[in-house]
């Protein structure tokens, strides 16, 4: 009961400070005293589950390194003698394959059913690192967080291995011979009675498979549903347009954006190229640099680059359409805008100047209104055919979900389904809850589910067939612009699974048919015989089927669209916001481990989800970080964690769907609470009349970064466009750093290469793909919520995020984190065994095997960039996790320091390859995996001795600055100081 | 009639006024009878009660100081509180507190020897052994605050299969340097002032085994007039070896910090405040043993009231040096113009962890200027308390200066909190039971003060005072 | 009485004052070969009975000397030729970080010497010396004071030195057999 | 005395400790660990003349050598030695596709990382690490493969390069005037004295 004291006064602290501070002023933690008590707690209990003490407990290995260690002690580790090792050579070598060389192949991930094209590095067969897919639209050689860590789904010991029978071990014949009679019972009845539910589905092999069905029982019925499906999308076109279409924007052509709740650069299909499109438009800088507007309830990732952020409620970004919309001339009524004065003018006003080269956005999780007005907005501007592209639809049938799911339920309900059939999805967990989804399904008389995990709704189901990873099985899927990608597996399944296109082929009565074959002979019927496999072998290996992008099409806003929009209703009281997590999107990846344990762009949250809310709200509430609240809505409750976000809008609680889990997974069952209960399909992205209250209870939260003001010291450096052009070198003049060569001793001369960064805080939106690509590049592994709560993660990328400027609307600024390879650094002068020290080519070295594990060079480190094992957290138990592993960085152990290495085990390849070669190493040739997978190209690694190369004219640009450089370190990681693109009409109050 | 004269109070008396205002030996002893009440302690008493129980209690936190290291080896240092940024907690903490604490013994015996204070003579004994165990104690923190201690000989320079060698640059090579030759040479001088008491034993025991070992540990001394010669140029020139020896080890400590680059670290004036900081916990430390012993073991003759008076002043005197060295750190944090050393004293005034701060002034500051005045010098209890009080001041000083610096350094991103776990106090607990433990073993089987010295105190038979 | 095999002559007295005086007379009488035996250190006493030379110091310095080349040497070679390691951004010879060590290493050599060399000068551990096997010996590390005339005295004669310690206001005098 | 006894002693100590590191003991050198297969490099190299790359294919152009699979050697000995007892688990492994489980002698610790290619490449010869193997009934280590061993060549590699045409040549003796032909190679082979830990620990 001292928290909420504390941190209140805390508040109004702040406030005061504010008020009375002039200019731009840097605030304080919100939370630290809470964080101390917290802090507290977690070291009072040590073994709770979850942390390492748990992961290893004293146990026979733990035995056996204690007598290791005593040998030790006598002094005999030095004579302590290698296991004898064993060569399992071939029996048969596999074709052009070279052991110790990896293989890359094409294939794509999808999520929400849009596919991302993605190449996987693969070590004698056994997939390791997923890369982004350069030719692929939607990739253009990055991916996002999910796809960096769907390597570690494929390996995951969790997943279901056996096919289940009423929970009961059983196996695929026994499940060939129960669709036998079933499909004899269906034939009879036209299939009266089975119902198939999907996930949405964009593969033109499962969609022809479907509708063969369709045609064999016509009685039965297909359903879609995924949580964060694009519904109001859908409704929206089919309001402005009549018909649904799918859009698409050029980002880059927009010179301005305004974004209505859209956190289009993180999130939706394409997000990746829109945020690299997104990013070009930034890093020109000048004239060319684009502007973006934001209104949205919680602070996004998309929301922190914005020039212009303007927190509002979910259910007042509606009005604020409406508004915009009428300011532009769009024949609708113009209801009170709740902006601040001047706001809609100012915005509508710079998007007219900019008629054909701007972009309005809607926010998937905003009604079907806000699409309709945002398509009619863009119509008034002409900037349809220019910014934003109509095409046929991508998805197979799109249908609005949420509807789909509502009556498959009801029939249910009312005992009209016999057969169910569900492919994919988790209906059980995350059906609207006035679906009463369970109920239902309990009336079923025959349920059969694949699915990657034995989860919540395989539990209720008579059947469950083990899913295959999309690394494992055959299939294809479009891109956010109909790109097909046929996805090959990398690896046959591990867990001996099925994939979708395998069981709709028995459902169908075609048997047992090898997925190679169900897709292979689909597109030989689509292509033609005449050159198909030249064009299949093309295809496979480009990771993509040229042409297969759906045909843009001339729809025009219908004149009477705005009669058909349902008037905006007025939401009273506290207003309930749902939204996909960040990292674990609906839930689908909670059994994750790196995205659990990756710290939420905005929050540094990690391992749960919490009730966001504002600033002011908590304070009227009386709330502070990590009180247990209860959430009542519509009659239905969920208790959540409060935390606290700066930016979020006043009276909205946010809450991120995914959490909660009670089946499908040691890692996912646990952490967080599910906002699932609390979604209806009238409302399913929340709404008004939520209700809030104290229980009284706290919560342990981790969080990653306790402080959250820069304290006046000039870590991220940035100026408006207009500032910059006044003074181009701004950031370099912000600190005297040491007069150059400021030091007693002759400097190291690094001839040959020498290795530097150049980090563009102008384009890093914070969504943490770097962070994961580099876990999985570097085994690094993951130490459970409490380890973190106690200041122990281990990701070697950590994104800084920093508040600045007013509480209620804060800047917000992302700085990606890593060793800076310092050339004068002080973490080497202080390591007593040397296992830290600088290579030639200007590496800060790190030598695990050399490490005593003193943790000084940590304490030495002004950036505190090493992370240490403070327990053994690489597991070295779970067989299924080896072939995971980077066969080129070492698995460390317990008690040695680690740390960003540039990759050297990438460097080290190209340096070879060269040199076998005869020449030096090409620029772009080392590309570190943070900077292979961002998706704006914030990161650039080089060698700063090639004049030619690009991060050596980086280093020469005006932004380019070294943090911390006062302290004469000599970083070879710098960073581009940030630019904004403000209206001028709209100066901050 | 020469018995009459070794009886002769005024002898005693004459001898006191010259030794100086109050006299550093009881009046009326006798070169038997110093050597007779000092060696009895060892030879002849019976083991008293409260010697057992105060050695089996430290005996047990020994115990437990040993499943905690064991726990250790198994589990990993991630059973303290230690984090990501704060890499040290009590296992430095604690290191640098038992060596400051080891300072006092050498300091006593090698300084004041060639500054001639006479009167160290009755209490560098068991200062010199009390340094000996702390350094002990202390020398357990730097390797079991490794991640991998088994590796620890890797901080030796010796010919390997790996070609490797330490790295020179690093303070704790210099620690390591640095402790093993303070551990060293204490010992040798620990030792060679025993040689001649442990003769006497020899030749005092009743029991033949006893007679053995401590005739095996004299190794034969006789006194040989040729002998003492030899034996006071070693013990003089030992001694001017210690002397600047004692002052390295803890500017080499200090290193540790003042090397680094954190704010709270880097600072010159480690080293001198360092070392005052030592002999002030040492010193402080030798009173809280020396009091209760010359109760228990009614010494008053030959601890008399002016060594607990002489302390007491060194004490305040070293206690302002340390004063002296925070108000140093303060003015130059503001004189600086850092905003990083700035906010560095600003947050240890007003950040989390002020408590500590101020605890700390208060202990370290404020209560040693009781010490002004005579009649806190002279109250043996008060006395008693501050000395404890200064102990825990230390430790805290310790506390604020890795903890608090290292908890907020440069980038606010990375700032934490660090919190000991009850592994970490275990050790903490378990090394001063550990200390204790080898304590009582001491006065039991070895002179706690050193008798061939104690005779020189003694005024000659004849009337002349000796020396 | 035909000679048991004898060792000396030793003189018990109850005051240094007593023994000093003794052995000065015993020295000016011509006596070389002898020895004194005390409690505790008795200044000059050593000179009376003709004690010059004392090497100590001199073995200290070389120690001290050895030390310290030998730990800069060692840095310095590890350094610059054996491995050289580019820490920091540090010249190779950074001789500055190198003094603390080379400094406690020359304090540890000149200890060692300081101690070993006075237990080998003073030819210790001795476990039996033949002034062992006088009862009163026992005394000599309590409260009396000894001098002993060895046998091997060229101007040693039993009957004359016996008296001449005897006149020393000796509390008694023995024989000290081999 | 006692004091300096225990001071030899404790001498004594550490040197045994470093000669048992050093002996066959703990390195292996020269002991030759029993296989499946008594496979002889001898009979193979030096009596069939079989070039070195005809097993260990990759060895030019990856970091690992290259095992041969089972087929390699049925290549062969379906013909030759068909039904030779000896044989008999090579073909089990062709029969059942079981894979022959080769005990490793040229073992190196998880934290170091061997690049063949580069090292074939750079002129160093198989001989100059693995010894006369086409001498070797039985494979052993000639090398200790300790640090101290690698840190020779990538210090000095003119002490061990040869011309590129020799690497695979069993038979070479370096010349007289190693140390002028080698510095020759290291210059026209650019080779780099690499020392930095990175090379070889990641």
């Amino acid at each position: 009961m001292m928290q909420p004291k504390n941190s209140l006064l805390d508040l109004s602290a702040i406030r005061a400070r504010l008020e009375n501070a002039r200019g731009e002023e840097y605030w304080r933690s919100l939370d630290e005293v809470a964080q101390t008590a917290e802090f507290q707690a977690f070291v009072d209990n040590e073994f709770t589950p979850g942390t390492s003490e748990w992961k290893n407990p004293l146990g026979r290995r733990d035995l056996l390194k204690l007598l290791g260690a005593s040998i030790a002690f006598a002094g005999l580790t030095a004579c302590t003698k290698q296991p004898p090792e064993k060569i399992v050579p071939y029996v048969r070598a596999p074709e052009d394959m070279i052991p110790g060389k990896p293989m890359y192949f094409a294939t794509a991930m999808t999520l929400g059913g849009y596919a991302a094209g993605v190449l996987v590095e693969s070590h004698m067969g056994r997939p390791t690192k997923i890369e982004g897919n350069p030719e692929h639209p939607a990739s253009l050689g990055a991916t996002d967080a999910f796809a960096q860590a769907s390597i570690l789904t494929l390996y995951d010991p969790d997943r279901s291995q056996v096919v289940l029978r009423n929970g009961l071990i059983s196996n695929w014949a026994a499940f060939l011979a129960e669709v036998g009679l079933l499909r004899e019972g269906l034939l009879a009845k036209e299939g009266a009675g089975m119902r198939i539910l999907t996930e949405t589905v964009t593969s033109p092999t499962l969609a022809q498979q479907l509708k063969d069905l369709l045609a064999e029982f016509p009685e039965a019925r297909w359903h879609q549903y995924e949580p964060a499906a694009r519904d109001s999308a859908v409704g929206g076109a089919k309001l402005a347009f009549g018909e649904p279409v799918n859009t698409i924007h050029r980002i880059g052509q927009a010179d301005v954006i305004l974004s209505l709740d859209a956190d289009f650069l993180a999130s939706g299909p394409g997000s990746v190229r829109y945020a690299r499109e997104f990013a070009a438009r930034r890093r020109e800088g000048g004239d060319r640099m684009n502007r973006l507007y934001i209104v949205e309830a919680a602070p996004s990732s998309t929301g922190s680059i914005a020039d212009h952020r303007l927190p509002l409620r979910a259910s007042d970004v509606e009005p604020f359409a409406w508004a915009v919309a009428a300011a532009l001339g769009v024949a609708v009524p113009a209801p009170g805008s709740p902006a601040p004065s001047g706001w809609v003018e100012a915005v509508a006003a710079d998007l007219k100047k900019h008629a054909g080269s701007s972009l309005v956005i809607a926010g998937d999780q905003q009604p079907v209104a806000v699409h309709a007005l945002a398509h009619a907005i863009n119509a008034a501007l002409g900037n349809a055919g220019k910014t934003v592209v109509y095409t046929e639809p991508v998805e197979a049938a799109p249908v609005e979900q949420g509807e789909s799911m509502r009556q498959l339920a009801e029939d249910m309900r009312a005992g009209r389904v016999e057969t169910l059939v569900i492919i994919g999805g988790n209906p059980v967990y995350n059906a609207p809850a006035d679906c009463e989804f369970r109920q239902g399904l309990l009336k079923v008389k025959r349920r059969i589910r694949l699915g990657l995990y034995d989860d919540e709704t395989s539990g209720l189901c008579h059947w469950h067939l083990a899913e295959t990873h999309y690394l494992e099985g055959w299939g294809d899927a479009r891109a956010f612009d109909g790109t097909v990608t046929i996805q090959q597996p990398l690896i046959a399944p591990l867990y001996g699974g099925k994939s979708a296109h395998e069981v709709l082929a028995v459902l169908s009565g075609k048997g047992e048919l090898a997925g190679h074959d169900i897709i292979k002979e689909y597109w030989r019927g689509r292509l033609g015989e005449a050159g198909f496999e030249k064009t299949w072998k093309t295809a496979l290996h480009d990771g993509l089927i040229a042409g297969t992008a759906v045909a843009p099409k001339n729809v025009s806003v219908r004149k009477d669209f705005a009669a058909a929009l349902p008037a905006p209703k007025g939401q009273e009281g506290m207003e309930l916001c749902l939204r996909p997590d960040p990292t674990i999107w609906d839930g689908r990846f909670a059994n994750n481990g790196w995205l659990q344990e990756l710290p939420k762009p905005l929050t540094k949250l990690t391992w749960d989800n919490t009730v966001l809310i504002s600033p002011a709200t908590a304070e009227r509430l009386g709330v502070a970080n990590g009180q247990v609240l209860e959430l009542r809505r519509a009659g239905r409750t969920v208790r959540g964690a409060a935390w606290i976000l700066p930016g979020h809008a006043e009276n909205s609680a946010t809450v991120h769907l995914g959490y909660g889990r009670t089946r499908g997974g040691k890692i996912a069952e646990g952490p967080g609470f599910s906002a699932y209960p609390l979604r209806t399909s009238d409302a399913p992205w929340g709404g008004g009349g939520l209700a809030v209250s104290k229980t009284g209870a706290t919560y342990k939260l981790a969080c990653t970064q306790d402080h959250h003001s820069m304290e006046g010291r000039d870590l991220v450096r940035e100026a408006t466009v207009d500032e910059y052009r006044k003074d181009p070198h701004f950031a370099q003049h912000v600190v005297h750093g040491p007069v150059k060569e400021l030091s007693l001793y002759k400097e190291f001369k690094y001839e040959g290469h020498s290795w530097g960064m150049a980090v563009d805080l102008n384009a890093c939106t914070g969504c943490n793909a770097c962070v994961v690509a580099c876990q999985a590049e570097n085994n690094i592994p993951v130490v459970g919520k409490t380890e973190v709560a106690r200041g122990r993660e281990m990701q070697w990328i950590r994104i800084d995020r920093y508040f600045k400027g007013g509480l209620d609307d804060p800047e917000v600024c992302h700085q990606p984190m890593m060793c800076h390879h310092c050339d004068h650094a002080p973490c080497e002068v202080v390591c007593p065994t040397g296992a830290t020290n600088h290579s030639s080519e200007g590496l800060n070295q790190m030598v695990y095997n050399r490490c005593v594990g003193t943790r000084y060079c940590s304490n030495n480190c002004p950036y505190k960039v090493r992370r240490f094992n403070f327990f053994l957290y690489s597991d070295w138990d779970t067989k299924s996790l080896e072939p995971m592993r980077n066969p080129d960085v070492t698995v460390r152990s317990r008690g040695v320091m680690e740390k960003c290495t540039y990759c050297v085990q990438r460097i080290n390849s190209a340096r070879i390859e060269s040199e076998k070669e005869g020449r030096r190493i090409r620029d772009g040739e080392v590309v570190t995996a943070c900077q292979a997978v961002c998706p704006t190209q914030a990161i650039v690694f080089g060698d700063m001795n090639d004049p030619n190369s690009r991060v050596a004219k980086l280093k020469k640009d005006p932004l380019n600055y070294g943090i911390l450089d006062e302290l004469n370190t000599k970083p070879r990681t710098t960073y581009l100081a940030r630019l904004r693109n403000p209206n001028p009409e709209l100066k901050k109050g | 009639m020469e018995a009459e004269q070794r009886q002769d109070p005024g002898a005693a008396a004459v001898a006191a006024t010259r030794a100086g205002e109050v006299p550093v030996i009881g009046p009326g002893h006798t070169y038997a009878s110093v050597t007779g009440k000092i060696s009895e302690i060892v030879l002849t008493t019976k083991t008293p009660r409260g010697w057992i129980i105060g050695f089996a209690i430290s005996f047990l936190l020994t115990m437990m100081l040993l499943f905690t290291i064991a726990s250790l080896l198994v589990k990993g240092v991630g059973l303290w509180g230690i984090n990501i940024p704060v890499g040290w907690g009590f296992d430095i903490i604690n290191f640098v507190w038992w060596i400051g604490i080891g300072h006092a013994g050498t300091l006593i015996s090698a300084i004041l020897l060639l500054l001639r204070q006479e009167w160290r003579t009755s209490i560098n004994r068991f200062a010199e052994a009390m340094t000996l165990f702390a350094v002990a104690c202390a020398g357990l923190y730097p390797l079991m605050h490794m991640g991998r201690p088994w590796l620890g000989y890797w901080l030796l320079p010796y010919p390997n299969t790996m070609g490797t060698w330490p790295q020179p640059r690093s303070p704790l090579v210099w620690d390591v340097f640095a402790v093993s030759t303070y551990a060293t040479v204490s010992l040798l001088f620990w030792f060679v002032g025993l040689i001649p008491d442990l003769a006497t034993l020899r030749d005092r025991t009743k029991s033949r085994p006893l007679r053995v070992v401590y005739g095996m540990l004299s190794m034969g001394w006789r006194g040989s007039a040729i002998h003492w010669q030899r034996y006071e140029t070693a013990y003089l020139l030992l001694a001017g070896l210690a002397t600047p020896l004692v002052v390295s080890v803890h500017t080499v400590v200090s290193f540790d910090f003042a090397i680094g680059i954190i704010p709270g670290w880097h600072t010159t004036v480690f080293p001198p405040y360092f070392v005052a900081g030592a002999i002030f916990a040492g010193f402080a430390m030798v009173l809280t043993l020396a009091i209760p012993l010359r109760k228990f073991y009614r010494l008053e003759d030959f601890i008399t009231m002016r060594h607990i008076d002489n302390m007491g002043k060194i004490l305040l005197a070293t206690g302002l040096i340390v004063g002296y060295g925070y108000l140093m750190e303060t003015f130059m944090a503001w004189y600086s113009g850092s905003q990083y050393e700035q906010y560095m004293i600003s947050n240890r005034m007003n950040g989390p962890y002020q408590g500590y701060y101020w605890a700390l002034i208060f202990c370290n500051i404020l209560t040693p200027q009781l010490l002004w005045f005579s009649r806190f010098r002279r109250n043996l209890l008060a006395l008693w308390l501050i000395s404890l009080v200064v102990g825990v001041g230390m430790w805290l000083e310790r506390f604020v200066i890795i903890v608090v610096s290292l908890h907020r350094d440069f980038l606010p991103s990375s700032w934490g909190m660090y919190h000991g776990t009850k592994y970490d106090w275990s050790m903490y607990i378990g090394t001063i039971g550990f200390f204790l433990a080898l304590m009582f073993l001491f006065i039991r089987v070895l002179p706690m003060i050193s008798i061939f010295e104690m005779r020189t105190l003694v005024p000659e038979p004849d009337g002349k005072a000796k020396h | 009485m035909e000679r048991r095999r004898l060792y000396g002559v030793i003189a018990q007295f109850e005051s240094p004052g007593d023994l000093l005086a003794a052995a000065q007379r015993a020295y000016a009488e011509g006596y070389r070969k002898m020895d004194a035996y005390t409690p505790m250190p008795i200044h000059g006493l050593a000179e009376a009975i003709g004690f010059r030379r004392n090497y100590l110091p001199l073995l200290v310095l070389i120690g001290g000397l050895f030390g310290c080349g030998a730990a800069y040497l060692m840095l310095w070679s590890i350094e610059t030729i054996i491995y050289p390691l580019n820490v920091g951004g540090k010249p190779f010879n950074s001789w500055p970080a190198f003094i603390p060590i080379t400094f406690e290493t020359t304090v540890l050599f000149a200890a060692l010497a300081a101690v070993f060399g006075m237990l080998a000068l003073n030819g210790l551990p001795m476990p039996y010396h033949p002034v062992f096997n006088v009862p009163s010996f026992a005394l000599a590390s309590n409260d009396r004071f000894f001098l002993c005339i060895e046998a091997k005295d060229p101007k040693f004669d039993y009957e004359a030195t016996r008296k001449f310690l005897e006149s020393q206001h000796s509390r008694e005098v023995s024989d000290v057999e081999l | 005395m006692s004091i300096f006894g225990a001071l030899f002693i404790g001498g004594g100590l550490l040197w045994v400790l470093n000669e048992v590191n050093r002996s066959p003991y703990v390195t292996d050198v020269g002991v030759a660990l029993d296989q499946p297969v008594p496979f002889s490099h001898k009979h193979h190299v030096a009596g069939l003349g079989i070039d070195c790359r005809y097993c260990h294919s990759t060895v030019e152009i990856s970091s690992s050598a290259g095992m041969p699979p089972t087929e390699t050697c049925m290549s062969c000995h379906s013909q030759i030695w068909a039904d030779s007892p000896m044989l008999e688990p090579v073909r089990a492994s062709f029969r059942n596709d079981q894979s022959i489980r080769w005990t490793r002698v040229h073992d190196l610790p998880g934290f170091v990382y061997f690049n063949h290619s580069i090292h074939v490449k750079k002129g160093i010869g198989c001989a100059t690490c693995h010894g006369r193997v086409d001498q070797m009934p039985l494979m052993w280590k000639t090398n200790t493969l300790y640090m101290e061993w690698c840190l020779e060549c990538h210090r000095q590699p003119e002490r061990f390069v040869r011309p590129r045409g020799q690497v695979f040549n069993m038979a070479y003796r370096a010349p007289s005037d190693q140390l002028a032909l080698g510095r020759k190679l290291v210059e026209e082979y650019k080779i780099r004295k690499l020392t930095d830990c990175s090379v070889c620990h990641r």
